[in-house]
């Protein structure tokens, strides 16, 4: 399916990373690449190390072991807000929005690393901030109307259900136009309804801005649809990798996470 | 549901607004039978955990008031009970989102569900066998703080604390969320067997909604404050409505998630 | 019809009093004696040559801020305006010294307060007299130097100083400086913070340097702390003496018998034996001495409040020779500050001859150049031990006036000439 | 329903980034803006500007200060009162060595001190967090008023050290030390009050006030999208001591006239960490009903009984009045726990939705 | 060159000043620096005692109590009250814990119970609220005066060695150190321990597993008003009985943050540590900069040993995880 698809070079090279807290050894010794446009599914039962290779990837988690190259750069650590800065943004398992603010302005936190007038500018509400405001307000309008949540745009996030949320999150992910976007469990808590639209949104954004995609999901259907390739952790291992079809029918896989065969 | 006797719950046209100003519940009614498992379905944002919560009465624990209506657990109204008192009688929420004791080990998380119990320690451990049983993940995880493990570990600790309290009546808020899909089932099985062995009745808020229907007995749709449908869960999952918007199947054929793309796209532009 | 309107008005006094918060202990027994005494004048006297008496209290917990805030509600008060601010407060005195200038009120800080404003050429509206924190500064000096047999022997002496970290404490350290360079004598300034619950580490100094005298300045809880530090590290009672605000009852009573000995500075004498204090439980307390026992009448604090009144009131007095007998407006009050002059014939007549030093006040010196005596704490109660002592104004008068020209030429004030 | 909003449709998202998008509001700001700048001068008491309205300017400048810090950037601070002592002795050197320097510029500059030395407290914030910073933050109150009170050169070696408010003039008028009048330090005091309010709240709706609000609300998430926790944590300490830091001089220039570092104590830095919980954290609004409230329900609680024709003895009629003030700051904090400004806003809410309950 | 050579010399005299020095004397008089970390750890216990009432209520429902200090007042005025009217003291001593257990019924219900699951800062706020009104009330029934207070603990001064130590002292520490232990134990081998830590938590999940907040609150208030007056007794007898005994609170704060807000060990070693460490920087180096810089030191200490440990040396780990 994806001959008419224009996957380009790795974008992201993980190489051999093991990462351990004291003694629990979250992830051991994986390896996977990740190239651009592609959607990316990283799946594995409860406790694999999936959000924590997020993690590592975008530098929250610095690992014991192993390289990550991103971009033609090679790093072992880094500050997340520099792999931010670098093109990475990401939503979170449990969703990590700032609750005290509106959607709008959590989207527009979004923007935070593309505005730079300073602050006396700022101060004074005049000249070069002002404009820059509202350049990047439009931006965020044209999010906000892309993930059709112009009705809640001055509702306080908090107060909002759990599936909006998660909807405000990719907004504000999307809003840094990252050349890489990480979604830990996007899809968690959302009837299929609601499933539907944000496969549209990952799509979507996949499709227009050409954003390369790193997806961790339970959802068996949503991962077999959507991706390019699948890397299937297990007791921070990897044990499978592949086109979906092939990973499917792994017996691995099979045994360790989805229990019965998924068609 | 009719008006029956044996009700073990019978929420009666409640209305709950938070804040003084925001009406979330517009006269909601439900009932779970002695022995039942109730599915609660509905949309984001619906109202399925503001109903459990004010059953199980931690919603004053979010500025939340019931201003209308009664809820009664067997036979007794319950409304101005404190939520630990309604567990001493066997009533038990597992909250969504988890909320597990971040600096308690997972082994002293779910020994806290085992806090109104008065039947010796011999039986809780028993329960607590059973609960790393269930979950064997958890077994490895016994001593590390509950704020350090995954998402999903954090899950099976929730369910396995309320279990711990040997409740009759457990309101389970999602209990699916963040899971992998074996683990799926088998916490759904877990609920199956609970129910026939020990009676243990259920009302569960689920998004899972083929799963939810395949285990329940009946179920409720909740759409913005009302209930709008109600039936027994094979009617339900047989509706055309239900079948369309909450299982994902349009005439029989489960649609595959990158063609939805196309076809939503479409709806939007005749918008 | 004016006349009538006249003679009913009233002499005002503004009282900024603390009877709660951390130095409550203090300030009760205090504002008691002010009150008290201005009490027995309306009650026995029909207020002073005539004229009733009203006041009123505003509370300030010791605050500056607060203090300020009751400056400004009680200046608009009374038919002629306030009388006289006794602010009560070293901080507060700081605050409204400028204020009161541009009001027209004098204030009177009793021995307390800035010391530069005994100068009255650049201070006409504040007044320190009777005595001043640098005065008893020397006058301790001078009680030593007479008890080691001379100043001269001073040399080689040494002398901690124990001080409340605040400018009120701070006080008289130019004076113990600049007395060092001339008798010689070691000088080791130890500050304690406030409130002064916890001194240990002050005491531990003071074990180690071995000083032959401590003088203390604190003033609420610091000082009975102070008193059982001393005992607990057995230094002598008697070498251990405190300013006018370490030696009340309430310093010395819960350090219980450890403190007999214990020495402090005073300007008025202790007990309840003058005509005046009969007079207060007559007139004021309907005869009921336990009442009055109560209100703490002839304990330390409130004989000072007492004097503090008769200071205001018999200025009062004297204003009205000059300007007749009705209601003083702040300015006349002012004036009879100035020219105050208490002889001991007067005090007898006010019935308190030898409570209180003679004193008399000029255009200049707002300080009266006041004496200081010294008591002693034998347990049960307060002995004076040495009567009116020097001060060295020929030392501490130059102090004044050079702080005094100074704070004149920061605030662009011409001296008056007196 | 009085208080609507339907019917005015924001056709550019500049209408819509106004300050104060509905019209009520602004109608409402005017009215407030002519009370402060003509009525009050002209009707209010020697007193009243004294005793009430300019320290409640003071505070509530003190109170945006720690607002931004607190309430925007999540650090609590209880080293306000050092932040102000900072800006208080700044001032008094700098209009004392540079007598005809202009006073605005002298109470800018203390802020720009201020803002210094809340950047060297702000350092800890970057390790430590919650009440451990919170009480950390002592340290700034406890060592600066140690410092003002040490070194004598702050206060030019006067024996007390006590600092005192030179007499100078701005437009011919005298607007400091004793001969300054009332209604001249409340305005001086006014304009640069509102001025930094403006700024503040022009501060909190751009990037800079988003990044810190986002720290606030979760500060690992924020670094992750690219927020950089050192400056948005330094610059909210900046800016806050820098507000401290302008209040602190106005405290000294244009309210108290003469203060000694016990001014600047740990009861201030308290007393203004209420107003901003009481008013509202994460308000600007907030914060001048915060100090409004914390200045005003003293006095007026100490006047009341008067103003009743009760006469309790005065020592009495104190405890009451904290017994009282304690009581109203937990029933307020009940009643509505994001504080007065939160209040104000559901009432806005019930009134749009009036005469419906919801 | 000269100059240079002036300058070195003098910048070598300031660091021999603060490096060297102060180092000399402790060894030259090794008795009287013996003299001054004894002193120091003996009042770092005083502080301990304080600080153990707010590591209470912290560790059992996550509010930091602001109103311990007005709590140690409050029980200490009632006990000395109770003891001028002619109370016995072990009939005054009861009677004062049985207020004290009143005021946690009070506070509970009428402060803790609407404000369940709400920030930390709002408890806290609260808490001060609940300071005033203890204060105010507290001098409304008992007055402002200074009382004295004598429960009959030995106060003599004896000589060990060439230090001079205060009997006092050390029944101060000893009775510090007592509830130390039975507190720890406490916490630990119960099942409210667990059950609070709960609590401390997350408000609203120990809610829906049972955990009855109001009885838990109730108790662990009350224990913390017990410990207050325990507290109250020890200050008190040093100090009398007044107002500024609420003040002390600002002196066990550095020794909180320093043990970490959870743990009673560690309210007790942060105690010791600021104990030393602030008499020692006091008499060693205070002179240099001008003395009394007690105060800030502790905080600064308290700070020092925050950047290297962010919750406190025996502190719970802040969790931090996406
Ligand atoms: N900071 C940490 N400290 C200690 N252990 C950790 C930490 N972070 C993760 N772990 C452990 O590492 C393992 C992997 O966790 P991770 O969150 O990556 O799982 P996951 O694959 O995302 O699982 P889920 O699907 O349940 O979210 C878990 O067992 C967890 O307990
Ligand atoms: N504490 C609160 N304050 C204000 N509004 C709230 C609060 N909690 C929930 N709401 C609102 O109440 C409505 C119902 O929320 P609820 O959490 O009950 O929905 P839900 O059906 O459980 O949704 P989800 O599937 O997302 O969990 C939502 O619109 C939400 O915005
Ligand atoms: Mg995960
Ligand atoms: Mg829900």
């Amino acid at each position: 399916m994806n001959e008419t698809r224009n996957i380009g070079d790795t974008l992201l090279k993980v190489d051999n990373i093991s990462l351990s807290f004291g003694g629990v050894k979250a992830i051991t010794g994986v390896s996977l690449e990740i190239r651009e446009r592609e959607i990316c599914a990283i799946i594995g039962p409860n406790g694999a190390g999936k959000t924590s290779m997020l993690n590592v990837i975008n530098g929250f988690y610095h690992p014991q072991e192993g390289t990550i190259t991103f971009g033609g750069e090679v790093r072992k650590q880094m500050r997340p807000h520099l792999a931010a800065a670098g093109g990475i943004a990401r939503t979170f398992q449990n969703v990590a929005l700032f609750t005290g603010m509106s959607t709008l302005d959590n989207i527009m936190t979004g923007r935070n690393l593309k505005m730079k007038k300073n602050f006396l500018w700022q101060a004074l509400n005049i000249g070069p901030a002002r404009k820059e405001e509202l350049e990047h307000r439009e931006f965020v309008e044209h999010i906000i109307d892309f993930l059709e949540i112009e009705a809640i745009r001055k509702t306080p996030v908090g107060r909002l259900p759990y599936g909006l949320q998660k909807r405000v999150e990719l907004g504000r992910a999307l809003a840094a136009e990252p050349k890489l976007l990480l979604l830990d469990e996007p899809m968690a808590g959302m009837n299929v309804e609601e499933k539907e639209d944000m496969c549209r949104f990952i799509l979507d954004t996949n499709d227009e801005f050409g954003t390369t995609i790193g997806l961790i999901e339970h959802d068996m259907g949503v991962v077999m649809d959507l991706s390019d390739h699948v890397v299937v952790l297990d007791h921070g291992e990897k044990i499978a990798d592949g086109v979906p079809d092939v990973v499917r029918a792994d017996q691995n896989v099979i045994d360790a996470y989805l229990g019965v065969a998924h068609d | 549901m009719s008006e029956d006797g044996n009700m073990l719950l019978s929420v009666k046209n409640i209305e709950v607004v938070y804040d003084h100003v925001i009406l979330v519940l517009k006269g909601v009614s439900l009932e779970v039978p002695e022995g039942g498992i109730v599915a609660l379905l509905g949309a984001n944002g619906a109202g399925k955990s503001t109903t459990l919560k004010s059953i199980s009465n931690l919603l004053r624990a979010e500025r939340g008031d019931v201003t209308k209506g009664t809820i009664e657990y067997m036979g007794e109204q319950v409304d101005s009970l404190t939520p630990n008192a309604l567990v001493s009688k066997g009533v038990i929420q597992v909250m969504e989102g988890r909320h597990c004791f971040e600096h308690l080990t997972v082994e002293e998380n779910l020994l806290t569900g085992s806090y109104t119990r008065k039947d010796g320690r011999a039986a809780v451990q028993k329960d607590l066998d059973m609960v790393y049983s269930y979950f064997p993940r958890l077994v490895d995880r016994q001593a590390s703080l509950a704020g350090y493990i995954s998402g999903g570990e954090q899950q099976m600790v929730a369910i396995g604390r309320a279990l711990m309290a040997k409740p009759k009546l457990i309101l389970l808020d999602e209990p699916s969320m963040g899971l992998a899909p074996q683990l799926v089932e088998e916490i759904f099985e877990i609920v199956h067997r609970l129910n026939k062995d020990e009676g243990v009745s259920f009302l569960l808020a689920e998004q899972n909604t083929s799963v939810a229907l395949r285990y329940a007995s009946y179920g409720y749709i909740l759409e913005n404050g009302r209930i709008v449908m109600d039936g027994d869960a094979d009617k339900l999952a047989s509706n055309e409505d239900v079948k369309e918007f909450y299982l994902g199947v349009a005439g029989g054929e489960r649609k595959s998630f990158r063609d939805v793309k196309h076809y939503r796209r479409r709806k939007r532009w005749l918008a | 019809l004016s006349s009538t309107a006249e003679a009913a008005a009233e002499q005002f006094f503004p009282m900024i009093i603390y009877r709660t918060g951390a130095y409550a202990v203090g300030g009760i027994p205090l504002a008691n004696g002010y009150g008290d005494y201005l009490k027995l004048l309306n009650a026995r006297d029909g207020g002073i040559n005539g004229v009733k008496i009203k006041f009123e209290e505003c509370e300030t917990q010791y605050s500056t801020k607060v203090g300020v805030e009751c400056y400004e509600k009680l200046k608009g008060k009374g038919d002629v305006g306030p009388t006289v601010f006794n602010p009560n407060s070293t901080g507060i005195t700081y605050a409204i010294i400028p204020k009161a200038s541009v009001d027209k009120v004098p204030v009177h800080s009793m021995g307390y307060g800035r010391t530069a404003a005994g100068d009255g050429r650049v201070f006409p509206w504040a007044f320190t007299f009777p005595t001043s924190y640098w005065s008893q500064a020397a006058a301790f000096i001078n009680y030593i130097g007479e008890r080691e047999g001379g100043k001269n022997n001073l040399k080689g002496k040494k002398i901690a100083f124990i001080y409340h970290n605040s400018g009120y404490g701070k006080e008289p350290l130019p004076t113990f400086n600049k007395l060092a360079k001339k008798y010689g004598y070691d000088f080791k300034a130890l500050a304690v913070d406030h409130p002064g619950q916890e001194q240990k580490a002050a005491w531990l100094q003071v074990r180690r340097y071995k000083p032959d005298y401590v003088f203390l300045t604190g003033w609420g809880v610091m000082n009975q702390v102070a008193i059982k530090e001393a005992a607990a590290i057995r230094f002598p009672m008697d070498h251990f003496i405190g300013n006018w605000w370490s030696g009340a009852e309430p310093d010395v009573l819960p350090a219980g018998k450890t403190a007999i000995g214990y020495i402090a500075a005073t300007f008025n004498q202790p007990g309840a034996g003058t005509q005046a204090h009969a007079d207060i439980v007559k007139h004021v307390y309907g005869g009921d001495a336990a009442a009055a026992k109560k209100g703490q009448i002839g304990q330390v604090l409130y004989n000072r409040g007492i004097i503090n009144a008769i200071y205001d009131t018999e200025a009062v007095r004297t204003a009205m020779g000059k300007y007749g007998n009705k209601a003083m407006s702040g300015e006349q009050v002012r004036w009879g500050l100035e020219n105050l002059n208490l002889t001991e014939a007067r005090l007898g007549e006010l019935g308190v001859k030898g409570f209180m030093g003679p004193i008399s006040v000029s255009c200049k010196d707002h300080e009266g150049g006041g004496k200081v005596m010294f008591q002693q704490w034998s347990g049960t109660e307060w002995k004076i031990v040495k009567g009116w002592t020097d001060t060295m104004q020929d030392v501490i008068r130059p102090m004044i006036e050079e702080a005094a020209a100074a704070y004149a030429k920061e605030n662009k004030i011409t001296p008056r000439a007196c | 329903m009085l208080y609507r909003e339907s019917g005015q449709y924001k056709t550019s998202y500049t209408d819509d980034q106004a300050i104060f998008p509905l019209k009520q509001d602004r109608w409402l700001m005017a009215i407030a803006l002519v009370i402060a700048f003509v009525v009050i001068p002209l009707t209010s008491s020697e007193y009243m500007l004294e005793a009430v309205i300019i320290p409640f300017l003071i505070f509530a400048l003190a109170a945006i200060g720690l607002n931004l810090l607190a309430g925007y950037c999540g650090q609590i601070s209880l080293g306000t009162g050092g932040f102000m002592a900072v800006g208080g002795y700044t001032a008094y050197k700098l209009t004392t060595s540079l007598p005809d320097m202009n006073m605005i510029i002298v109470f800018l500059l203390s802020g720009v001190a201020a803002a210094f030395v809340g950047i060297m407290f702000g350092i800890p914030s970057l390790r430590i967090k919650g009440f451990y910073l919170a009480v950390a933050t002592l340290a700034a109150q406890f060592f600066l008023q140690w410092l003002f009170n040490k070194v004598e050169w702050f206060y030019n070696y006067n024996p007390s050290g006590t600092i005192t408010a030179p007499p100078r003039e701005m437009f011919g008028f005298v607007v400091t030390g004793p001969h300054a009048t009332a209604e001249a330090r409340y305005m001086i005091t006014l304009v640069v009050v509102a001025v930094l309010a403006l700024v503040a709240k022009n501060l909190t709706r751009g990037h800079i006030g988003r990044s810190w609000m986002a720290i606030r609300d979760m500060d690992i998430a924020a670094e992750i999208i690219g927020i950089r926790p050192l400056h948005a944590k330094l610059s909210a300490f900046a800016i806050s001591s820098f507000y401290c830091g302008v209040a602190g001089s106005l405290f000294v220039f244009t309210w108290l006239g003469s203060v000694e570092t016990e001014a600047f104590n740990i009861n201030l830095s308290f007393q203004v960490l209420f107003m901003v919980i009481i008013g509202g954290l994460g308000s600007i609004l907030g914060s001048f009903i915060g100090a409004a409230f914390i200045t005003a329900v003293p006095i007026l609680l100490t006047n009341a009984p008067q103003f009743f024709g009760f006469n309790l003895p005065i020592d009495l009629q104190k405890h009451f009045e904290v017994m009282i003030f304690g009581v109203l700051i937990i029933f307020f904090v009940i009643v509505e726990p994001h504080g007065l400004a939160r209040l104000w806003q559901i009432t806005k809410e019930k009134l749009r939705l009036w005469p419906f309950p919801y | 060159m000269f100059r240079q050579n002036g300058s070195f010399a003098k910048t070598m005299e300031v660091l021999n000043a603060i490096f060297v020095l102060p180092f000399v004397d402790m060894f030259t008089e090794p008795v009287f620096f013996a003299e001054v970390v004894v002193g120091g750890l003996l009042t770092g216990v005083m502080y301990s005692l304080v600080a153990l009432g707010f590591v209470l209520i912290f560790k059992a429902s996550g509010v930091f109590n602001f109103a311990q200090g007005a709590m140690v007042l409050f029980a200490a005025l009632t006990l000395v009250g109770l003891m001028e009217k002619g109370v016995p003291v072990w009939l005054a001593l009861i009677i004062a814990a049985g207020v004290m257990v009143i005021v946690a019924v009070v506070i509970e219900k009428l402060v803790l119970r609407p404000l369940v699951n709400q920030p930390d800062i709002i408890l806290f706020m609260a808490t001060i609220g609940i300071t005033f009104f203890l204060e105010g009330f507290g001098e409304t029934v008992w007055g402002s005066d200074i009382h004295r207070l004598d429960v009959g603990i030995p106060d003599a001064t004896f000589e060990i060695g060439g230090m001079l130590l205060n009997e006092f002292d050390i029944w101060a520490a000893a009775i510090g150190a007592a509830m130390v232990a039975f507190l720890a134990l406490f916490f630990r081998y119960t099942v409210i321990g667990r059950a609070l830590r709960a609590v401390a938590d997350d408000h609203q999940a120990a809610l829906s597993v049972g955990i009855p907040l109001k009885t838990i609150w109730i108790v662990v208030w009350s224990v913390a008003g017990f410990v207050g007056l325990v507290a109250g007794i020890m200050w008190g007898t040093k100090s009398g009985v007044q107002f500024s005994l609420s003040l002390i609170a600002l002196k066990a704060l550095p020794v909180l943050i320093l043990g970490g807000f959870t743990s009673i060990p560690g309210a007790i070693v942060g105690g010791l540590i600021i104990g030393v460490g602030e008499k020692v920087a006091e008499i060693y180096w205070g002179p240099l900069i001008g003395g009394a810089i007690e105060n800030w030191f502790a905080y600064m200490l308290a700070l020092a040993f925050l950047l290297f440990r962010p919750q406190g040396l025996f502190g719970e780990k802040i969790i931090e995880r996406v």
